[in-house]
């Protein structure tokens, strides 16, 4: 059974230092307001996972929260690059961050083994690329029945995984829809997970192309509305694409975000 | 009417497409170039987002590929895993629309590292997303790109997805299943692989463009096809389709 | 994108003799009316291929369609033996009915392989059952990171699926909800496929739970209601149990059953 | 009240269940005995079907686990492959709750054939169904089955599901995670595996029941328990329960 408490409570109960923490989310339902509270909650040394690290990626690492990313796409969606996310692979500013980067159906892949049991995934991928080169992870696997060799990439299994749905009722049942990315995988492969809520209500009533994970199957559930912003949760709000273009000339400059990071530091947590 | 080298190139891209192909479309100048096409020519094209979407009928460009409007106006949406696994991989899609950030003579796609080593490069570019599997497993690729001597290179920094390799033959030698790179859309002109050898080569320049243009613009001693043909500028109707897209995703 | 058309035509042009065919259908919504008609046209020496062949497999294995099956668990529910099948591998009557069996995980799997484009799949499976001496379709598999043994199986792709939908649109655009089985896994493992559904309806509107198969991923839809009787279609059909029990007195005698036969060979086709 | 052994067995089986369990339920015997506790002791079980039904909460029996009443009032209805590859194989379930047509002494499961040899079978059955994997992946295994001398057995004829196999340490030995077989309730008693053998053990016997009556019925030399039990016989609340459920199905 999911406890519904407070966010701060659940990311001080959940998340350690030098945890692997997925906080998942396709461009839709990003828990950016999660992630604010692990800043300011100085957690050091994570695993950052995530297929599409964006924003609130490039902030904990520019916050030093993170030792390690693993990822598949790295940038500010439809505006250009992470500088943060730059800055500490190009420069080690404000920590070295190591990287662990896979392709798309790579990560999805990983996930799936993740959230099936299975120590390892079978895909067709990263053929004739650099990839295999610079990833250890990656390896060829041979189909025992008809010899053919096809790509094999391990079990992701965080020790948290972090997203933002629509609802949950009291119970801690979750419900999301519209675009749902990786989130299902990303909490079922998690030890731990905590997920974020527009709200809390009475009764999950059907919703089209919703999907449902069950108060067992997660950890800790915390009502944050607006938790997702700048992205959006598809029913409650609108992505704010002016954030993510005004993310940029922040993050370019380190004495601008560090003025951005004090004011996040100060923020009464949700 | 005028238009700049950046509306001829979506406009050039998306007459790439027609009828009712499935197009698994990259964002930025590939949306554009494919939902262009659906409003105008190619009203019954099938866009694939990686985000989930299956048949996605956007009325103004999406700002990334989880714009809500993809989801909303899709005939299926399905998850990130699905659409790999199930969709991609198969070889269900005819062609992949992708960018660039760096393409080499052979087709091969940089979108990781360029200059320095991996470990230390000059510049950190966001990585492969769902790029590698889509240029392996689409019927064909196209590739959409802004062309500069530093983005149109003998040999890309470091391969992110792989087009023709060192050459013809490379693919089938990989058990690669689709062509590969079959097209490639410049602000400049329109590249082809050579049957033969699979190196790109200039088989259309865009109108108002001059060979020497695409020379200096080409980081190899660029072949050119023996009939080159010449894009027609932008129709009235294009262009107004376009800017209207792009209108209406301000 | 899918034609429509008639159940017959649909049958005629997609199933030849000698075909590895999947009627697909997890007690809800089997595509029974397409099995009469195959029986109807004659066909001979198909591989059948099913999680939980039921009482439109007993008909057409002892109208003699079938010189293989592949499958899970083969039985009347709620009832008990599927007596057709027993005589076909207790007596070779019809014909001979040679059969490839393995566990509901590992079948549901190789749809999923198929549906995926890979040769095969991953599972824990079959661990100390004696199903790995009888099949020869698993085989052990080493995590090439863990180096841990895992069992793999083989991709089913069959040349024909067929699956029996609630709606589909004039598009050929196909909707099913309620349980979805494993009907669309089998459906895009199959290099051809036929869907009968209730209806066709002008526009699909969203159904909460519902999932849609485009067009382009389906080659002929037709119309059909009650095409799944004596299963059900949820939101247009009750399931039938009557008829599941009536059906046990009818398999057990080769009589019953010759005269059940005639009547559906006379009936005329949807 | 007066009650049939198979009342007395679905009483007790259901009594077997309690809390906020998990439980992976069979069709038949399991699932009479999973919704009975559901709807008496236990109503917070979780029900998952292998139809692909997380938290089912039928109001009477389900025909088949495919009946629509599964779907209709579960927390979330899934695909028959994430049923088995998200949900089962993990380990997320407490209790697999099987039936058998042949059970041997060490808690192996037949139900594919009977006598004969596999490809000349005296009695063909249904086969695996998801039994298998269940018995593999659940934290613990229940096995509901009528006992008698022909399917309580020295050693299955085919071990379909595999329970302790020849006995201590063969589920460790081949990396099974979850413990296997760890209570069989019958229309005559309940048995447990010996901690130090995983041989079956007689536990308790229902009311009514002598102990020569369950050695008729077991095709071993069958042990007892030092401090044997008696079940309880089922209270009338329970009796009614059961009764309703199976009228509500009709």
């Amino acid at each position: 059974m999911a406890e519904i408490g407070t966010l701060a409570d659940a990311v001080g109960e959940l998340i350690a230092d030098g945890d692997v923490v997925a906080l998942e989310g396709f461009t839709h339902l990003i828990p950016t307001a999660a992630g604010h509270e692990i800043i300011r909650q100085g957690r050091r040394d994570l695993t950052l996972v995530r297929m599409t690290p964006d924003i609130v990626y490039d902030q904990l690492i520019g916050a030093g929260c993170a030792r390690k990313l693993v990822f598949s796409w790295g940038g500010n969606p439809g505006v250009g690059s992470l500088h943060r996310f730059r800055d500490a692979v190009q420069n080690s500013w404000p920590v070295p961050l190591e990287i662990e980067e896979h392709s798309h159906a790579g990560m999805a892949n990983r996930y799936v083994a993740g959230a099936s049991g299975l120590p390892f995934a079978v895909l067709r991928g990263y053929v004739g690329t650099d990839l295999p080169s610079v990833t250890a992870t990656i390896k060829p696997i041979t189909c025992p029945f008809t010899g053919e060799e096809l790509t094999a990439v391990p079990a992701l299994n965080p020790d948290v995984t972090v997203i933002h749905a629509q609802r949950a009722d009291r119970d801690g049942n979750v419900q999301l829809w519209g675009l749902l990315g990786v989130q299902k995988e990303a909490v079922l492969a998690a030890r731990r997970s905590l997920v974020t809520v527009e709200e809390v209500v009475d009764e999950l009533t059907p919703v089209p192309g919703a999907i449902v994970l069950p108060s067992w199957a997660v950890t800790k559930v915390a009502e944050v509305p607006g938790g997702a912003h700048p992205s959006y949760a598809q029913g409650y709000s609108e992505r704010d694409n002016a954030y993510y273009a005004a993310w940029d000339p922040i993050s370019r400059d380190r004495e601008e975000f560090a003025n951005w990071l004090r004011e996040v530091r100060e923020e009464v947590p949700a | 009417m005028t238009y700049t080298s950046d509306e001829m190139m979506a406009v050039a891209a998306a007459r790439a497409l027609s009828g009712r192909q499935r197009v698994f479309v990259g964002i930025g100048l590939p949306s554009t170039a494919a939902n262009l096409a659906r409003r105008t020519h190619a009203p019954d094209l099938v866009l694939v987002y990686e985000s989930g979407t299956l048949g996605s009928k956007p009325d103004r460009l999406p700002a990334s590929i989880g714009d809500g409007i993809l989801a909303e106006t899709a005939d299926a949406v399905i998850s990130v895993p699905e659409v790999f696994n199930y969709w991609l991989q198969p070889g269900r899609i005819d062609v992949g629309f992708l960018g660039a950030a760096q393409l080499d003579r052979f087709g091969n796609i940089n979108t990781t590292v360029i200059g320095g080593d991996y470990h230390h490069p000059k510049v950190r570019l966001p990585g492969a997303g769902g790029a590698p599997e889509i240029a392996a497993s689409c019927r064909e690729v196209y590739v959409v790109v802004r062309q500069t001597s530093r983005s149109f290179v003998e040999r890309v920094d470091f391969v992110t997805s792989f087009g023709h390799g060192t050459g013809k033959g490379d693919r089938e030698r990989l058990g690669l299943r689709g062509a590969g790179p079959t097209l490639v859309i410049t602000d400049l002109g329109v590249f082809r692989p050579d049957p033969d050898t699979s190196e790109l080569v200039l088989t259309d320049l865009h109108e108002g463009v001059a060979l020497d243009d695409v020379r200096a613009a080409t980081g190899w001693d660029v072949k050119v096809a023996p009939e080159l043909g010449r894009t027609p500028p932008p129709t009235a109707e294009e262009l107004s389709a376009l800017r209207a897209l792009k209108e209406a995703s301000k």
